[in-house]
């Protein structure tokens, strides 16, 4: 049985996976106007695991995400302003505008950049929680991975070594069942394709609802407290869907009706979160109404603020090849 | 003949060596997946129809946990993430008889996968002294399409470098068939560039051009290492491939209006290379602009200018110009994608001074 | 309890190990010399291994190997003459000398190039069990690696889509300790470094001791009637040392003297397996000192053969860049 | 001033940073085994002792089944055989404020972790538009040595292509030490190219060179981008890396005899890279001859000569050549490898028709 959290904390993890969903949702009305550009691939149905796993992160304790990043990098702390900016390819985005959707990231708030080569991220992690340990800080690294990445020959070094040098970090696998338009069942012999590979390396792990938020929050707790501990990485293994098509084009007919029905009409996390803290009487139907509809002019005021905000000038295309420090 | 898109006749080429050479077969990320793309660019989609897949036998079975093991009929293998292995299932394939055709999904992933390529696949018939030979083909989708700096990257020039590969970039439906079709009977590894925006398939991309085209009904082979002289012209030779000869087409439209003449040559295959045409052009033109997506440094367009400042230098009336990306990644921004990458008004200007000298 | 192989067969292994033995020893005298170019990873010492997996393939079945190769060449059929002839960059050596020590094979017996990139030949080895599928031939891979290779990432890759696929291959890890300096110890959580790993692909594994021929052949034959019959890979970890230094300038400074030893003085896979067949009486002392004394003169022959044999041509040096076939 | 190997003045601008700066640190297979290698190359071999090493440690504790785990005062760190990790944790600990020196042992291996150094390492600084920077080492052996063809490339060409990273090749003692601290301090990834013959050190290779040179004792660093001019001559400019000037050298001293006077350019950096040298020299000799083991096609040379091409083909009294190992892979028999590498008798063959244009 999971603990009830604060109030505080509940209503604020509610918050941010709110503001993830109704960002995430803008960008896909905004991609259907036909107004934003580039490709996006979404997390909306994933917060709870964005927001359980990053909520009690310090600022300086570093996430490092993938192709598949807002949801991540809300939680870490961009600005929905600097992320929409960065979707317009503005100035104002949180990479300039040179990054874009795959690419999204913020040093100030210890978001790295996120990476769209799959499994790309996962040994950079590791030099970070390196880094962090011969620097006898007590910092972790939290990295996301997906289902599909576990069958990269990056993950296998990596958590060969993370397990061996004992790194503080934790590598989160979001198993949302399918790598692009493949069942993960058809790629991997097991169904933990994470978790029930983590032995190997001597690395303990854990398998989570990755809709419940706070259950995946009750296993960062214990992932980061063993990390900073200098105990070494855990493996999480977060059982989730993602509501959308794999990127922006994308009808899924590759997957079941009932499936998808089942994952986004019973197993909302957002949606069942609020139900959650409402019994809980944490809040207030109207007063949660009023935070949301925040939110949601938080979210309208960086739409219409990245619309506008200035173009980067062509000068920039040529900076920071090489770091200008 | 028969009108078809880029992605259209790819599909073609592969689906006729499939039904005349047993041997032949596709695999890849998201191979055929009923319901899903077909690779990233819908070229492989549907073939497991006529020639199985692994996936569409392993649902039709009800089969959940596992792959399919029985691989006699089923030519369209959907493989894990897993770009190392992909590559090197080819080359071991390939020593083995087969020849199969990969999809990479996004040319920028043929890093994960190098070592199989420049190590094993060009080397191994070398080192073999010709005891093992690699005929493998790997499709390569290429070129900045707005998705930012890990999917945007022009590759050619990477593996022009590397011996015992073959390069090529067919860039119209014609081309794509006829080269496809001999890339798979060729008895080598065969890396073919295709462009993003070029495909034409169902798939919609900011920028995309047509590239629709007739292709002849019967069969068909276009030989690697011979030029298409896309236009005739007579003060300057552009030399372009991929996206880039179609922007050199319209500058040359606009700068005919200013009596300037455009001789514009689309190499279609880098390894091997046909100078011979790019030579006879300037020693009509004397005068050679080179035009690539793909980054100025070490580009292949330094490879050509370097043969003809050694061989044919005495051609020249003029500097050679290279118009190419500049040296940085490819930024996500449109309006600083379009800045880097050469565009008709840059290919323009720089032919129009070039002209002039 | 091994059951012992009829006489022939078993004369028949000892005698491939002792021209195993023998060529490794006449290459190492000719580095000493210092009349044999390039480098060389001997394999003396795991000559049970080479020759237990090899003796009952057929030439059409086929074998990958390392930069540790000349045992399995021999053992798989390529006779001492063309190793010796590549050894020298010789025009007869079995890559037309443009192979040399870490790239032997001759695809006339079934031994694909060998690898000298550390996991480089994994994936490969799939493929080509992968056509024998396609093709319907009852044929099967046999693929050698090392420990360290077993940190790779082709290994993790390879070993997942071996496992789905259930490809006629089976995988041999040869832990003789030590990847180059590295004591396996240090760079793996685990002693069975590939078979401690095989579970999570869903492919049986088994553990043998790698200097006994007689228990190597027979896992052998249960992994290789497994393949055939279309059941799928089999990890075979064989425990072995390899009796001199990595390569050639390599003084083993960095192992034990006594772990060195009892390998070599008890564990030695040639002398022990001498002795059975002696105590067997398959065979007198005088008439196996006579077949060894044609296998010395086999190898001296080859050696001198070589020595003198005609160098390639210039112009073979760019012949099959591409193939001439 | 002291006389030392290349591959101890390495060592030494290693040993010297590292007590510099806390956050330099070295990585790599085999690293600082005791009784062991350092490397393949023996350049890291003893640092853990005053540095501490993670081997050392484990070994001292009687550790046997599992790594060290405390990183705190364990500066040289030795990986399991896994190519893309090292890479990507030279990535990530940069990014957070390490400065890793890398050692691949092998050139020839860096295509394994080649996703790492060219779409990660080399594009992270721009893609956060300057939010994080990497500065990292990566040590990479190179060039022919009877090896055979996975061990005997020259890889240059390839990273020059590379938008983000800087390429450098030091060949003499004093510039291995003086640019090796520069790598080191440098906020970028740095890829440096050893050669193999030129180490000098304890082990001995057919072929090997004596590299031994002066080294100041005090600190300094020698700058990227500026080319050395190792011989100076009037008829014809020679620009060559790594072995192939020593070679050079050897071929300009018969030419000398014969009344032809060559000047010979070391780049020594590679990207940046210092055209404006090359073209003063041209401006002298009217003639360019470019020398190095890399392949033919698409070499580094290429892009020197298009440039020139480009920017100041006046000055060109003849055609460019172009020396270098031809498009084939390295094969290990002595006497064709050799024949494939160029000679001191080719180079002067080729300067000396030059010189007579
Ligand atoms: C190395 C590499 N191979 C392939 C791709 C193409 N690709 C992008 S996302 C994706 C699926 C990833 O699946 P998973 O890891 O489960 O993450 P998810 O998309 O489900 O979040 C693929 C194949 C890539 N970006 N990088
Ligand atoms: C990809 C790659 N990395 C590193 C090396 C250098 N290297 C050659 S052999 C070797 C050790 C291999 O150890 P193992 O796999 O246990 O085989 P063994 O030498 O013990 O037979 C290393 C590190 C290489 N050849 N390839
Ligand atoms: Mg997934
Ligand atoms: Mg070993």
């Amino acid at each position: 049985m999971v603990t009830f959290p604060s109030n505080e904390k509940a209503l604020g993890m509610y918050k941010t996976m709110y503001k993830i969903r109704k960002y995430e949702e803008s960008i896909y009305y905004l991609f259907l106007e036909g107004i934003m550009p580039g490709t996006i691939h979404q997390s909306t149905g994933e917060e709870a695991s964005a927001v359980g796993m990053l909520y009690d992160l310090r600022k300086d304790d570093w996430m490092a995400s993938t192709h598949r990043p807002a949801g991540h990098d809300i939680a870490k702390g961009i600005t929905v302003r600097a992320m929409m900016c960065e979707m317009f390819g503005k100035a104002e985005g949180c990479c300039g505008g040179k990054g874009g959707a795959m690419h999204t990231g913020d040093a100030s708030v210890g978001a790295m950049t996120a990476n769209a080569i799959v499994g790309g991220n996962l040994p950079i992690a590791a030099g970070a929680a390196l880094a962090f340990k011969m620097q006898k800080k007590d910092n972790v690294v939290v990295c996301f991975f997906g289902d599909g990445a576990s069958n990269e020959g990056s993950y296998h070094e990596t958590m060969n070594a993370a397990g061996l040098w004992k790194l503080p970090v934790i590598y989160v696998c979001e198993n949302n069942l399918y790598s692009a338009n493949t069942s993960i069942s058809l790629t991997c012999c097991q169904e933990d394709v994470a978790a029930g590979r983590a032995e190997i390396y001597g690395i303990p792990s854990e398998v989570v609802d990755g809709n419940d938020v706070l259950a995946v929050n009750e296993a960062a707790a214990r992932a980061i407290a063993r990390a900073r501990a200098g105990e070494g990485p855990t493996i999480i293994e977060v059982k989730t869907y993602r509501h959308g098509g794999h990127s922006r084009n994308d009808a899924c007919g590759y997957r079941p009706k009932d499936e998808a029905d089942y994952w986004i009409d019973q197993r909302d996390p957002v949606k069942n979160f609020r139900k959650v803290i409402l019994e809980k009487g944490i809040i207030s139907e109207e007063e949660l109404q009023k935070e949301e509809a925040e939110i949601e002019q938080e979210i309208d005021d960086a739409v219409e603020y990245a619309k506008s905000a200035p173009l980067p000038t062509y000068d920039s295309a040529l900076e920071n090849v090489f770091w200008e420090g | 003949m028969a009108m078809m898109s880029i992605a259209n006749a790819l599909k073609s080429a592969i689906t006729e060596e499939m039904r005349r050479d047993p041997t032949v077969f596709c695999i890849g990320e998201d191979e055929d997946i009923p319901g899903g793309m077909g690779g990233a660019f819908t070229v492989t989609k549907g073939l497991g129809e006529e020639f199985g897949a692994n996936v569409r036998i392993a649902k039709e079975k009800g089969f959940e946990l596992k792959g399919v093991k029985d691989f006699s009929n089923n030519r369209v293998i959907n493989t894990p993430i897993s770009e190392i292995l992909l590559c090197g299932v080819c080359v071991g394939s390939a020593m083995a008889g087969m020849r199969p055709v990969a999809d990479l999904q996004y040319g920028d992933f043929l890093f994960c996968m190098m070592d199989q390529l420049v190590n094993q696949a060009a080397k191994m018939c070398y080192m073999s002294n010709g005891g093992f030979h690699v005929p493998m083909v790997m499709r390569a989708p290429c070129g900045a399409s707005n998705r930012g700096a890990q999917h945007a990257q022009s590759l050619e020039s990477y593996f022009v470098h590397v011996p015992g590969l073959k390069v090529i970039c067919p860039s119209t439906a014609y081309d794509a068939k006829g080269m496809m079709k001999q890339a798979i009977r060729d008895n080598n590894p065969v890396l073919v560039f295709e462009h993003k925006l070029l495909y034409g398939g169902k798939r919609k991309e900011a920028g995309q051009l047509s590239a629709m085209g007739e292709v002849p009904d019967g069969d068909y082979t276009v030989p690697f290492g011979k030029a298409a002289i896309r236009r005739e012209g007579k003060d300057v030779t552009i030399v372009a491939n991929l996206l880039m000869w179609y922007r050199a087409m319209q500058a040359a439209e606009e700068l005919e209006k200013e009596g300037i003449s455009c001789e514009i040559i689309d190499p279609r295959s880098l390894v091997p290379f046909d100078y011979e045409t790019v030579l006879t052009s300037i020693e009509k033109t004397g005068k050679l602009m080179i035009v690539h997506e793909d980054h100025y440094n070490g580009g292949w367009g330094a490879q050509l200018a370097s043969y003809v400042a050694e061989n044919a230098i005495h051609l020249l009336d003029a500097p050679v110009v290279r118009l190419a990306a500049p040296d940085c990644p490819i930024p996500f921004s449109p309006i600083l994608e379009d800045f880097v990458i050469p565009s008709i008004q840059r290919i323009a200007e720089e032919a129009r001074k070039l002209a002039r000298l």
